[in-house]
């Protein structure tokens, strides 16, 4: 097997940043049910998706993830009322620009996924590294 | 003196490379000038006066690794083996293990050779550094050579300090063939701070462009063989008296827009001049002037980890950083712009000439063509550096 | 265009003699009649240094920003041209300066040139530009001159300018410039959006691997301010590495790029103030276009207005 | 313009191999300075004791892991050293141990920046960098057959301890030797250890205060700079040497000054932020002095010399 080949075959690395109160008791919950789920994301818990930078996500692909996905509570269902109304304009801005800073945009998603969505957030995150390994890993890339 | 006519300079080029690396000025895509490694076919650029960034590059990169290491977790749970195994094992992979921590942290800590640019522990005492073969920077101008000997006086340790390994080793397999200034700029100051377009200091071999082709003067003993090139033939008394007219004209084409005596102590009286505030209203505290410097030198050290793996670095850092000085108490001694505006050019003029008795800037005045405002290092000394009785006079005194 | 630098003059005389400011900011001639630089005029015998041409392409505004006006306190007068005065409205929205301390002037402006795009047609140094009527006249050091049309060497952003009248100003001088009607105008974007997603990379790879980290983009911008707390530079969380490589200096300038998203204006401040010539403004203005199409907004325009990421409707129709 | 790109390179421009590079350039860049080898690069040494001096200051006792460099290891009492943890980076501290302790180095670390909390997560039996010494210690030598005054104020305490140990070592050659050490509360005095014994002895003035009257405390409560005016140390042959936070050292000085205390005879130790530690780097610098290489030792006469800009 060639170098090439044996990067293109490696499992990719995703990065979910979820938050606190939704997705991420979303994704325990999955685990809890013994959900099938890829075994190639890692999970970032963070307070709220409106505490989340743009910067996090960008950092994230230029340390060697492959896709990265954010996930907070459903629009109206904010813990604090109302944060994943603004994340919701910052990573819509984010997923346009993407494609253009080198990224492809299937390899970042922004969604929801509330606690009681334990199946919602298999097939989320099943989908997305599906996507992903499509694509394969990034590498030798600007960012 | 010799004489290389314009033919053979691609000759000569070739001839040297075949001996060291050659970097000369030649066009990015973008149109900016810098000093990039030649190669056959590399259209070298000399009719721009200075690349836009002096070829200090060349033996202080903007960015050197001094050290690898890595922390690899011997926590049971997750790598089932004992210290000793992974210690082994890391052996295995050419990382010097210098260090197992106990049980207590389950770190394992390696220092490792990473390759480059960087000593290994192993060079230690002999400072041989891998990838740094010999070099010729080609069409400097004298005045970036200039500032290779104001860097040397630090890095080289003068005064009792430190000797730097990273910056010797390369600086003492560099060679300078410096092409005089034929067509100075208007921001050009070199004659004020004692320099020349035909100036000699740290150069090995100058060249003058003259018509015809380049007549070439060896400085030193390295600029003497480059002579055996087999291009070059004894120049002609009238090409002699080209040169000679090309180095009258270009002197004379250079300002001298202050006087140097006196301005070391006019700095100290006038350090706490409220003219400082005002000179530095303009200034918006990035870096540029100094990153483009042909001699400020200042860097930071940082550590830098992802995954257990990391690497300590110095970079270039510049005392426009309101970080560079910041204390961890919180308290920072230059806050405010002014004080740090003021410490560039007391360095520069007054600091630096206190310790090693010359100046740290050459007269090239990229830090005027480049400032994003266009400050002017000749209007900052001509009037903090001179007497204060003889300040134009500032608004609120009156 | 003289009446305007007179009117300028005026202003900043009046605003200096009543003590209505400590200083006012304009632009003078730099170190040869090529260059025009940020002035700072104390006395109001001074106000004759101040000039307005085409060659006044500095946003002042930078000067307004947190840490910048010393003594800290100063009341200032300060000169705006259009796209200034959309960062100062920006800056007005968030809370960032006091209005009170300030004394406006805005100035309708048809354009400043880029003087990269001069530099470009000479070898030799440019030391000397002239402008009579629509056209340009250019000297070098050794006496070279061409002459050119005003047209050829605008700035891109300036074509097809939005808002060529200052959207906030304290006192207008000079005559208010028609106002481009229907969409607004992002060029220069078309060869680099029908790039593939490998090309823009190797664009942006290129491009980045000259920056030198000098932070000029980032200080001389006026809507970028957290200046000495600066996530790029900040050790504490060490979040943007300080090697200065390509993959570093890509992740420090689309910082730079979201950090301003909905106050940038792209008045491409940065653009022209980078050293080693990074195209800054592609970003920039590629940011603000996709930001029109989401939510039709532009930065800047309305000091009453919200800032884009600072509110949100609940009807946003945008995601899933 | 000559443009290399257009013109045909020779058929064999090896025809002249040239040599210049062969040629040394030792001559003509001497290497100045002093000795070789790669002051850059720290020593690994070991944890060997850590000792929670008070609810944020740690003391680490460290030995290098190279025997015989700790045999070596000599240092002046005032000197410097870079102390840091790979990965986190490096930061300067005093060295507080004697300099006659043979068996380890001990560094005190007020838990505040980036890298002092990367240390405060360090165990025993961990590893550091070390790089030291540095700088220029305090004038012991000068000092014999002198009354000593030290003040100090919290964590200020770390910089002379390695040269009050020195001058309580050689306790013969000197007059009397005064200690003054004040900290916020009882809970903040560091070196409680060191106290205990400094106050037991007869042949030293120890004094400590605390800046207010705290439960439990039985001691002199009062500002350093005010308890030092009222023991009025006389200004005769007498050596004043202080460290402390800055507002504290701003109004030392002033009471020193009242006592009439010649700036030759009053010391002070610097603290400014520094990368390298040998005089290259140069963010330390106040006027053409760096503090790592200079200082961090300062008579006020120096200082008065230097531009104001601590």
């Amino acid at each position: 097997m060639t170098a090439q080949t044996e990067t293109r075959t490696r499992p990719v690395k995703v990065i979910a940043i979820v938050c606190n109160w939704c997705s991420y008791a979303g994704a325990d919950g999955a685990g809890t049910a013994r959900l099938k789920q890829p075994y190639n994301f890692r999970v970032l818990r963070v307070p709220c998706t409106g505490r989340i930078d743009p910067l996090l996500a960008l950092k994230a692909f230029q340390k060697g993830a492959d896709g990265v996905l954010i996930s907070g509570c459903h629009p109206g269902d904010c813990h604090y009322s109302e944060g994943n109304y603004y994340a919701r304009r910052k990573f819509e801005l984010l997923d346009r620009m993407l494609p253009h800073l080198g990224v492809e945009s299937q390899r970042f998603k922004y969604t929801w996924v509330s606690a009681s969505e334990a199946a919602r957030w298999q097939s989320v995150i099943t989908e997305f590294v599906g996507h992903v390994q499509e694509l394969g890993p990034r590498e030798g890339r600007a960012l | 003196m010799r004489f290389l006519p314009e033919g053979e300079l691609a000759g000569l080029l070739a001839a040297l490379s075949q001996e060291a690396e050659v970097w000369a000025p030649a066009r990015r895509p973008n149109g900016v000038v810098e000093f990039q490694k030649w190669e056959p076919g590399t259209a070298v650029e000399l009719a721009v006066l200075l690349a836009r960034q002096a070829p200090k590059e060349m033996v202080f990169p903007q960015t050197e690794t001094y050290l690898g290491y890595r922390y690899l977790m011997a926590c049971p749970a997750v790598r089932p083996e004992t210290p000793e195994e992974a210690k082994l094992e890391l052996e295995g992979e050419g990382g010097e293990v210098v260090a197992v921590s106990p049980s207590v942290s389950h770190q394992l800590l390696v220092v490792e050779d990473v390759g480059g640019s960087s000593p290994t522990r192993a060079d230690v005492a002999g400072v041989e550094l891998p990838g740094t073969g010999a070099r010729v920077i080609f069409g400097l101008r004298p005045c970036d050579a200039r500032g290779f000997a104001q860097m040397d006086n630090v890095f080289g340790g003068y005064g009792g300090f430190y000797f730097d390994p990273y910056y010797n080793a390369r600086r003492e397999v560099t060679t300078l063939v410096a092409v005089a200034c034929a067509n100075p700029r208007s921001t050009c100051f070199c004659r004020a701070v004692g320099g020349s377009p035909s100036g000699t200091e740290a150069v090995d071999l100058l060249l003058t462009e003259v018509d015809g082709g380049f007549g070439a003067e060896a400085v030193s003993e390295r600029g003497q063989r480059i002579l055996d090139y087999a291009g070059f033939r004894e120049a002609r008394a009238e090409e002699e008296q080209a040169v000679a007219a090309a180095h009258a004209r270009a002197e004379e084409a250079v300002e001298a827009p202050f006087e140097l005596e006196g301005v070391r102590e006019n700095l100290r009286a006038n350090f706490e001049d409220a003219r400082w505030h005002d000179l530095a209203l303009r200034c918006i505290s990035c870096g540029t002037c100094t990153y483009v410097c042909p001699s400020c030198y200042c860097f930071n050290i940082n550590d830098e980890m992802v995954e257990g793996r990391g690497e300590r670095f110095r970079c270039w850092d510049n005392c426009f950083n309101p970080g560079y000085t910041l204390e961890t108490s919180g308290h920072n001694p230059r806050d405010a712009k002014a004080a740090r505006f003021r410490n560039r050019f007391s360095h520069k003029f007054w600091y630096y000439p206190e310790k090693y008795d010359s100046l740290l800037c050459s007269g090239c005045g990229r830090c005027i063509m480049h400032c994003p405002t266009r400050i002017d290092i000749r209007e900052v000394i001509r009037t903090m550096g001179a007497p204060a009785a003889e300040l134009p006079a500032r608004a609120e005194e009156e | 265009m003289s009446s305007t630098q007179d009117a300028i003059r005026e202003a900043a005389k009046n605003a200096l003699a009543s003590g209505r400011v400590d200083y006012f900011i304009g632009w003078t001639q730099g170190h040869t009649p090529s260059e025009a630089i940020p002035a700072f005029i104390r006395r109001p015998e001074e106000v004759d240094r101040l000039i307005w041409s085409p060659l006044c392409h500095h946003n002042l505004v930078t000067f307004l920003k947190r840490k910048m006006p010393d003594p800290p306190e100063s009341r200032i007068g300060v000169c705006v041209k259009g796209c200034d005065s959309r960062t100062l409205v920006a800056l007005l929205q968030e809370g960032l300066v006091d209005r009170e301390r300030l004394y406006v002037v805005g100035i309708p402006c048809a354009g400043v040139i880029d003087k990269r795009l001069v530099d470009a047609l000479f070898t030799d140094e440019v030391t000397e530009i002239d402008f009579e009527g629509d056209l340009v006249t250019a000297r070098t050091r050794m006496g070279e001159s061409k002459e050119f049309a005003l047209a050829d060497v605008l700035l891109d952003q300036c074509g097809g300018c939005y808002s060529p009248n200052p959207r906030y100003a304290d006192e207008l001088v000079g005559d208010t410039l028609p106002e481009s009607q229907g969409k607004p105008q992002f060029p220069g974007l078309e060869e680099f959006e029908a790039l593939d997603s490998a090309a823009k990379d190797a664009l942006l790879a290129e491009a980045f691997s000259t920056c030198i980290r000098c932070f000029a983009c980032i200080n001389v911008c006026p809507v970028c301010y957290c200046w000495d707390q600066c996530v790029n530079r900040s050790r504490r969380p060490a979040l943007v590495g300080q090697k200065v490589d390509t993959k570093e200096n890509t992740l420090f300038q689309m910082v730079h790029m979201f950090h301003v998203a909905g106050r940038c204006p792209s008045c491409g401040a940065c653009d022209r103030a980078c050293p080693v010539q990074i195209p800054l403004y592609l970003l920039h203005r590629k940011m603000n276009k996709e930001l029109y199409e989401m939510l039709g907004f532009m930065a800047g325009m309305d000091v009453d207005e919200k800032p884009v990421f600072q509110t949100f409707r609940i009807d946003d129709v945008l995601g899933e | 313009m000559p443009n290399t790109g257009d013109m045909p390179v020779p058929e064999s421009p090896a025809k002249t191999r040239l040599t210049f590079s062969e040629v040394q350039v030792g001559a003509g860049i001497p290497r100045a300075g002093k000795a070789a080898g790669n002051p850059y690069l720290p020593e690994i040494a070991t944890i060997v004791e850590i000792i929670q001096e008070t609810p944020n200051i740690k003391s680490f006792r460290v030995r290098f892991d190279d025997d015989l460099l700790q045999a070596a290891f000599a240092f002046k009492p005032g000197q410097v050293g870079q102390l840091g943890v790979l990965g986190m980076g490096e930061a300067t501290f005093a060295i507080n141990s004697s300099p006659s302790e043979r068996s380890y180095v001990q560094f005190s670390v007020m838990q505040a920046g980036e890298v002092t909390i990367g240390l405060h997560c360090l165990n025993e039996g961990d590893k550091v960098g070390v790089r030291a010494p540095m700088g220029r210690g305090f004038p012991v030598e000068e000092w014999k057959g002198r009354n000593l005054v030290y003040i100090m104020g919290g964590i200020g305490a770390a910089a002379l301890r390695a040269t009050i140990l020195y001058t309580l070592e050689h306790r013969e050659d000197y007059g009397s030797i005064t200690i003054l050490y004040g900290a916020r509360t009882p809970v903040d005095l560091t070196y409680q250890y060191d106290i205990a014994e400094w106050e037991s002895r007869r042949d030293i003035d120890a004094v400590i205060t605390v800046d207010a009257p705290f439960p439990g405390w039985e001691g002199r409560v009062g500002m350093v700079p005010m308890v030092l005016e009222e023991l009025a140390p006389k200004p005769e042959n007498t050596i004043a040497v202080c460290c402390g936070p800055p507002i504290m050292i701003k109004f030392t000085l002033q009471a020193l000054q009242r006592l009439e205390f010649p700036n030759e005879q009053v010391y002070t130790t610097l603290e400014k932020r520094m990368k390298c530690g040998i005089g290259i780097c140069g963010r330390c610098n106040v006027g053409s002095k760096y503090v790592c290489v200079d200082g961090p030792v300062f008579s006020l006469a120096e200082l008065k010399e230097l531009p104001d800009e601590l």
